[in-house]
């Protein structure tokens, strides 16, 4: 079984699925069961991981390869490092939490949703698992179906401007990474990431790939200007959609970064630093003042999501800075796990944020903050949640909102104050607007009657936000097992950045 | 001496009559598809021509070939046509632009 | 005794001229039926002049396959439609010069591009298929069924195809017309024609309306 | 011997405990249980924080400090959780735990209607906690985490009554002013990571001298000292924490907050954080002398000038709040002169005097049933004798009449900046100076308003139903019934409100006798301040100094009591005397009245600037940013682009059949050309 791990991941939930579906329309509870098992079984599987994963072990373990496409040399090649088990236990952890936050909620075909979400979540896996980039790239790919499904069938009015945008600027940014990956195919012979990392490359052809790998990333993260699909996505989107979007699939820009963009194209990468750090910093900043006079709650988590995607850039290319300018290779380390940090809390805080609003929106149909006000009057316990999360957005310490930024914060002040001033700015902007929010929605007087008639959270919500919760103070509390986890990986990476490739 | 050019320019001379046909024939779809059969004729006769100038068999296992697809898109063209002046009562090319975007 | 390369010399000319007479009457005949029998004289002398060319398989089947078969179904529809040939001419003569430029100018460039001049230098040689010491039949089968044999079957499939198509295309399925299914008449079952009520008697006759009187009026 | 680390953990685990219990079985445990629990927990925290005191100052103990576990570690950085125990650090528990037990205790009477009995008692115990990991924190890390926390807890307590639109303003506000000193203390934290390497107390301050001589480019050819910039950054978060100016917006709104918490937390141990922390870092702020001016500077400012405000205000907690503001002034001045016990020692009486004229305040706004305006009040010192008189016990301790322990701290703090030399200390000598008068002039005018002078409510006739009534909806809507008119007159608070007074009475009164020999000249604090030989004006004082009694009756001739004495005179003559003057007065300087009622406008500009200005500035980016250039230009531009051209494209899609075949041929010809034009 252990041989076979990963595949197992990938494949449980999308064979998971087939059953899902044929449990039809006629027997939604079937499906929901069946769904929620798979889901379970998944997560107990990729439990496995933490204690077959050795830290002290190769960078890559538990690999697998087989020829895939023979002709183009391309492999199923599959292996994971600290960063991706981490990621892997985050996706098949929100998972479950979808599938049960959308147990009643979703009642137009259920079954089909609930398959989507398993299928893609099998997908995500794979992309966290993929060593051979066509592979990676098709993973990458398929992973807009589900999603594309989601969005389309249990989304909002606006849910085709939504899903057409969210699919063309996804497409448009990966047809580059496509480009350069034949490009390097070219050049290589091959598609394994391992040998990728090692070709030597001009610095004309890295600019070049390094732009078509960032257009394919910043799109996803999302970066600014990239990113105006996503609150669209997530305005359109239904509440799961919504949150394995922001939990996990922001995610995967991240993740190409340090996959592609980092060890290929090391010194493109160190010399364009600059740009994504500026790039990142305006997200901070300024999608910091867009999230502030949002009118749909929704929208304002998809900004601050962006906002706080800022940081993991930030993160992972003040490592640049630091490494080639400073030679200062422990704060590079600092500001790389301040960005893997932030990804994960990132995961669990906007699940987290989203789940709560999706909470609000099942019982009111409404997502614009003006139609609520003293809520905490008729739902205490999600009052209590809502605002643990909320404080959790504006990075408190000792919740994991916090834990990501203050390192990205100590490493790019080591770098360059201005840096850490611009990023350090989220204290002030990130509370201001969901403060703000928190302020409209759940404090104050009830002024619409229909908020009156809200029911509190029942056993089954309680049970998602309790799950987030516990995950969102237990880093908060403790990240040092997450570091450790990813320590070996995220040393090696920052490695890979002292070495010039030309 | 019958020489290869012998057969390209009378290709050639067939193949541009059959292009005028098009033109002055504008209208009519039967003498279109008749003048795209001599278009293909044309090209029969320079495969053979090359065939036998090159002592090479695969030219004229072409012009078999395409003596059928010829064969058989004259089949579904006609079956078109019949349908067409079914339907509309004319195969009046002029009046047939259920196409245009 | 005329030179042999001479005669064929002659022969060519004269097929060629047939030819391309027969193909200007093609698009010019105001008649479509008359524009077929030339396309027919058309590949009758093509087939000739590929006679010239010792390609004497593809020259029978041209006959048979194309003025025998295709040429025959041109005939078929044009006689069947009942088309007005008046108005298919209209644009003939404001054409005709567009036409005629498009043609030259294409003959110009073909026939440059062809290099008239250089018209002797490429003689016809040997037969090949004499020279293997077949004839041109099986020469050609040779190749049909050894290197071209995928292809060959794949020609069988759209003739298949083609046929199909159009039968599928013309067929009419008329309304109102009576037929038996001779399944349905099989498997039919007892319950589907009589079924059987059960009712109580009616013991106080006369003096109230039956209730199952309705029921058994269904 | 050795603390055991099993008791330090103790102690701020049983408030935690307790606002575990209360917060998610406070239905389940009920009222009393709720605040049976967290008394308990109280109880021991402060029991145990006596203990430990007891332990480093008589008993022996060795300076504490130790990790409990490690928080990251990546590379040579790391963080951890740990406590450092030394005689600072046990000062602040006890004053914390003490002053919280008593506030505990007080909120039972004080809270006794509210439905939100149980949270209440959750949030101030989780408060008590936060506060206990902030001071015992060994490292930067952890200072931050408890600095954070006590402000989640600040933000939650003064939006307790959430109904109330103002009170929720107020704690969005406070939250946001609060951040923009954390802003300025994560840099500063940055930076000392940055230049020492290290987010531990011990280490940092160890290698604070390699500081000497560092700079930070800020831009090309500008090096700033890096000493400085540390120490600026980190007195940022201080002035968002303890309310200096300009950052001081937010304490007075704070007081939207019930009467317990302002004594707690808005008053005795919160913002006083920012004062332990700068005395914690002195190490560091000894470097740099220009941070200490800085720092000097703006305390001085606040001392004098919200001190001001309070003369206006009405309203009996509001002027208690701008006293805080004035007093947290003084101990920044003591601060920005090296006076680091001075300004400590200023924070211990103060929590007692403070916390004593909050609960106080407290008392008597129970009595008049929620009433807090003065304007209605007066004349109550026959009903609640018990209030009255620690009310001035703690005005006295205020005003730093000489025996009571306010004087002995502040009268230690005006004569340091007497003595410093450092640029601007004459600018703040004269600040502090002229603060006496200020305190004197609105201490007395408050206490003569509420106590003294003519009953200017009316109790009505009393009904049957009255009673439940009023209890029913005593907070929620206390606005909507007619001032100055009672329900039925005002008595006594019960024995749990008045023991805290009482209790809080007596370290007011005597804390500062037996204490200020050892602690503000004798070097108590040890090894947790540092002083710089060539800055240490209170090792100057020292010698001067002959014991308790003597400095008090030495201070009977100082400058500063006679300022005491002219601020009692006037507020006397005025309010007890003649109480017309009073509007005379404020009529004849309406323009200085004005500036004093709109708070500078501070208040206003920054409402204008920040917010105001914020949202438009967000909607500005919103609409041209995001709404316009990248969707409307960029996104759906490109989108009704490729539309535009597809809609000429289709132009050429005529459906003739002829048009196809003439585009065909056409396009063979220009190839056949192409050939020919090649071959050529």
């Amino acid at each position: 079984m252990f041989n076979h791990l990963l595949s197992l991941l990938i494949w449980l939930p999308v064979v998971g699925a087939v059953p899902v579906l044929l449990a039809g329309s006629g027997r939604p509870s079937l499906a929901r069961w069946l769904a929620l098992a798979v889901a379970v079984l998944t997560f107990a599987v990729s439990l496995f991981l933490i204690p077959q994963y050795h830290l002290d072990g190769a960078v890559m373990q538990l690999g697998e390869d087989h020829l895939w496409i023979a002709s183009l040399g391309v492999h199923y090649g599959l292996a994971v490092d600290g960063i991706s088990v981490a990621l892997i236990l985050l996706t098949t952890f929100v998972t479950i939490l979808v599938v049960v936050g959308a147990w009643e909620v979703i009642q137009d075909k259920p079954h089909q949703y609930m398959a989507a979400m398993l299928v893609l979540e099998g997908l995500m896996i794979g992309v966290f698992c993929a060593t051979d980039a066509l592979l990676f790239y098709v993973f990458f790919e398929a992973m807009l179906i589900p999603m594309f499904i989601l969005i389309g069938i249990w989304g909002g009015p606006r849910r085709v401007y939504a899903t057409i945008k969210f699919f063309i600027y996804t497409f448009l940014g990966s047809i580059f990474m496509l480009i350069g990956l034949i490009y390097l195919y070219q050049k290589a012979g091959t598609f394994d990431l391992h040998t990728l990392a090692a070709l030597p490359l001009s610095m004309t052809e890295q600019t070049w790939l390094f732009f078509a790998f960032l257009l394919a990333f910043a799109v996803k993260v999302p970066m600014v200007p990239v990113h105006t699909w996503l609150p669209d996505a997530h305005v359109e989107a239904p509440t799961g959609g919504s949150v394995v979007l922001a939990a996990v699939m922001l995610k995967i820009g991240g993740y190409g970064f340090l996959r592609f963009s980092l060890p290929i194209t090391p010194d493109a990468a160190a010399h364009f630093a600059p740009l994504v750090i500026v790039l990142s910093l305006i997200a901070v900043v300024y999608i910091g003042y867009v999230a502030l006079v949002q009118d749909d709650m929704k929208k304002l988590v998809a900004y601050s999501s962006v906002a706080h995607m800022g940081f993991v850039t930030l993160g992972i290319f003040i490592a640049f800075m630091l490494v080639r300018d400073a030679g200062n290779l422990d704060a590079a380390k600092l500001g790389m796990q301040g960005a893997m940090v932030q990804m994960i809390s990132h995961g669990f805080v906007s699940g987290a944020m989203f789940s709560c609003i999706g909470v609000l929106y099942d019982r009111l149909h409404t997502r614009q903050i003006k139609d609520y006000g003293g809520v905490i009057n008729v739902m205490p316990w999600f009052g209590f949640f809502y605002v643990l999360f909320a404080m959790a957005n504006s990075g408190l310490p000792g919740t994991s909102g916090f834990v990501g930024e203050f390192m990205v914060v100590l490493a790019s002040f080591t770098a360059n104050p201005w840096i850490a001033l611009f990023a350090a700015f989220t204290l002030i902007i990130g509370a201001a607007y969901t403060l703000w929010m928190v302020k409209r929605v759940l404090w104050g007087d009830i002024t619409n009657p229909h908020v009156a008639e809200m029911k509190e959270i029942n056993g089954r919500e309680t049970f998602v936000l309790a799950a987030f919760a516990a995950a969102v103070l237990a880093l908060g509390i403790w990240p040092q097992p997450l570091i450790h986890l990813m320590d070996h990986s995220v040393a090696q990476l920052v490695q890979q950045l002292a070495v010039h490739k030309i | 001496m019958l020489t290869l050019s012998h057969y390209i320019v009378l290709g050639a001379v067939l193949f541009c009559i059959s292009v005028a046909g098009l033109f002055i024939n504008r209208k009519n779809v039967i003498v279109l598809l008749m003048a795209i059969e001599l278009m293909l004729l044309a090209v029969n006769m320079n495969f053979v021509a090359f065939s036998r100038f090159l002592g090479d068999v695969s030219g004229q296992v072409f012009v078999f070939f395409i003596l059928t697809v010829a064969a058989a898109e004259s089949a579904i063209g006609l079956a078109i046509l019949v349908l067409l002046f079914r339907n509309r009562s004319t195969i009046n090319v002029a009046e047939i632009d259920s196409m245009k975007g | 005794m005329i030179n042999p390369q001479l005669f064929q010399l002659i022969c060519f000319y004269a097929f060629a001229t047939v030819t391309v007479a027969s193909a200007l009457a093609v698009i010019t005949l105001r008649n479509s039926v008359h524009a077929v029998l030339a396309l027919v004289l058309t590949f009758f002398s093509s087939a000739c002049i590929w006679l010239l060319a010792e390609a004497e398989f593809l020259a029978i089947a041209l006959i048979v396959v194309y003025v025998g078969a295709v040429m025959v179904l041109f005939l078929f529809v044009v006689m069947m439609l009942d088309i007005d040939q008046e108005k298919m001419r209209e644009g003939f003569v404001k054409f005709l010069p567009v036409g005629l430029i498009v043609a030259l100018v294409m003959l110009g460039e073909m026939l440059a591009l062809i290099g008239v001049r250089a018209m002797h230098a490429r003689v016809l040689g040997a037969n090949p298929a004499t020279e293997a010491g077949l004839s041109n039949t099986a020469w050609l089968g040779h190749a049909l069924y050894t290197d071209y044999l995928l292809p060959f079957e794949i020609a069988a499939l759209i003739l298949t195809v083609g046929v199909v198509a159009a039968v599928a295309l013309t067929l009419r399925h008329r309304g109102g017309v009576r037929y038996q299914t001779a399944s349905q008449q099989v498997a039919v079952k007892a319950s589907d024609r009589v079924r059987i009520v059960k009712m109580a008697a009616d013991t106080n006759y006369g003096r109230t309306p039956a209730p199952a009187a309705s029921e058994e009026s269904k | 011997m050795e603390l055991s680390t099993a008791i330090l953990l103790t102690i701020p685990l049983a408030p935690l405990v307790g606002c575990l219990l209360a917060g998610f079985f406070g239905k389940f445990i009920g009222r009393a249980g709720a605040h049976s629990v967290t008394i308990l927990g109280l109880l021991v925290a402060c029991g145990l924080s006596f203990y430990v005191l007891y332990q480093i100052t008589m008993g022996g103990a060795p300076v504490y400090n130790h990790n409990l576990y490690t928080w990251f570690e990546i590379g040579k950085f790391s963080a951890s959780v740990g406590f450092l125990i030394d005689r600072l650090t046990a000062m602040m528990m006890v004053v914390v735990t003490f002053v919280s037990l008593l506030v505990h205790v007080y909120t039972i009477g004080y809270m006794a209607d509210d439905p939100g009995y149980q949270r209440f008692f959750s949030y101030i115990s989780l408060f008590t906690f936060s506060m206990l990991m902030l001071v015992m924190s060994n490292n930067f890390m952890q200072l931050f985490f408890g600095w954070e926390a006590v402000g989640l807890v600040s933000y939650l307590l003064i939006g307790f009554w959430y109904k109330r639109p103002t009170a929720i303003f107020a704690n969005l506000k406070a939250f946001l002013v609060n951040r923009v000193g954390d802003f300025g203390f994560l840099l500063g934290i940055s930076a000392v990571l940055y230049f020492l390497g290290t987010l531990d107390y011990a280490t940092a301050f160890a290698g604070a001298d390699s500081l000497v001589g560092k700079t930070l480019t800020i831009t090309q050819g500008m090096h700033w000292d890096a000493p400085t910039v540390i120490c600026v950054l980190l007195f940022i978060g201080a002035m968002g924490k303890s309310a200096q100016v300009p950052l001081h917006v937010w304490l007075p709104d704070s007081m939207e907050g019930p009467t317990p918490i302002s004594a707690l937390i808005h008053a005795a141990t919160m913002v006083t954080a920012g004062i332990f922390m700068v005395a914690r870092m002195s190490p560091l702020y000894e470097l740099s002398g220009s941070a200490l001016s800085f720092v000097m500077v703006i305390g001085a400012t606040g001392a004098l000038f919200t001190g001001l405000i309070g003369i206006v205000q009405n309203d009996i907690k509001r002027v208690v709040a701008y006293s805080t503001l004035s007093q947290l002034g003084y101990m920044t001045v003591a601060l920005g002169v090296s006076a680091y016990s001075g300004a400590v020692y200023h924070l211990m009486t103060h929590a007692f005097f403070k916390a004593l004229l909050f609960l106080g305040a407290g008392s008597v706004i129970i009595a008049m049933h929620h009433e807090q305006d003065m304007r209605y009040m007066g004349g109550l010192r026959k009903y609640m004798p018990i209030t009255w008189i620690t009310m001035w016990i703690g005005s006295l301790a205020l005003c730093g009449v000489p025996f009571f322990s306010g004087f002995y701290s502040k009268d230690a703090i005006i004569e340091a900046v007497g003595e410093s030399h450092r640029w601007g200390a004459h600018y703040a000598y004269f600040c502090v100076m002229a603060g006496a008068l200020v305190t004197a002039l609105y201490t007395f005018r408050q206490m003569y308003l509420t106590f003294h002078g003519k009953e200017r409510f009316t109790v009505k006739a009393h009904h049957g139903h009255g009673h439940d009534a009023h209890h029913d909806d005593h907070h929620d809507d206390h606005g909507h019934h007619e001032p100055g008119v009672l329900e039925h007159a005002p008595t006594e608070s019960p024995w749990v409100v008045t023991l805290p007074l009482v209790l809080l009475a007596i370290p007011s009164l005597l804390v500062g006798i037996f204490t200020v020999g050892p602690m503000l000249f004798g070097g108590w604090f040890g090894q947790a301040i540092h002083v710089d030989e060539a800055n240490n004006v209170l090792g100057e004082m020292a010698g001067d100094f002959h014991g308790a009694m003597a400095m008090a009756l030495h201070g009977f001739t100082q400058l500063p009591f006679f300022l005491v004495l002219t601020g009692f005179a006037i507020q006397t003559y005025i309010y007890l005397f003649n109480p017309a003057l009073a509007g005379r007065i404020k009529s004849a300087l309406k323009p200085l009245w004005t500036v004093l009622d709109r708070k500078y406008w501070v208040d206003d500009v920054y409402f204008a600037v920040f917010a105001r200005g914020g949202v438009k500035l967000g909607r500005l980016f919103w609409k041209a940013g995001d709404a316009a250039v990248i969707d409307g230009a960029m996104v759906n531009g490109s989108a009704s682009l490729v539309q535009k051209i597809a809609a000429a494209m289709r132009r050429l899609q005529s459906g003739y059949l002829y048009h196809y075949a003439f585009a065909m041929i056409l396009g063979l010809i220009l190839l056949l050309g192409g050939f020919w034009l090649v071959g050529h």
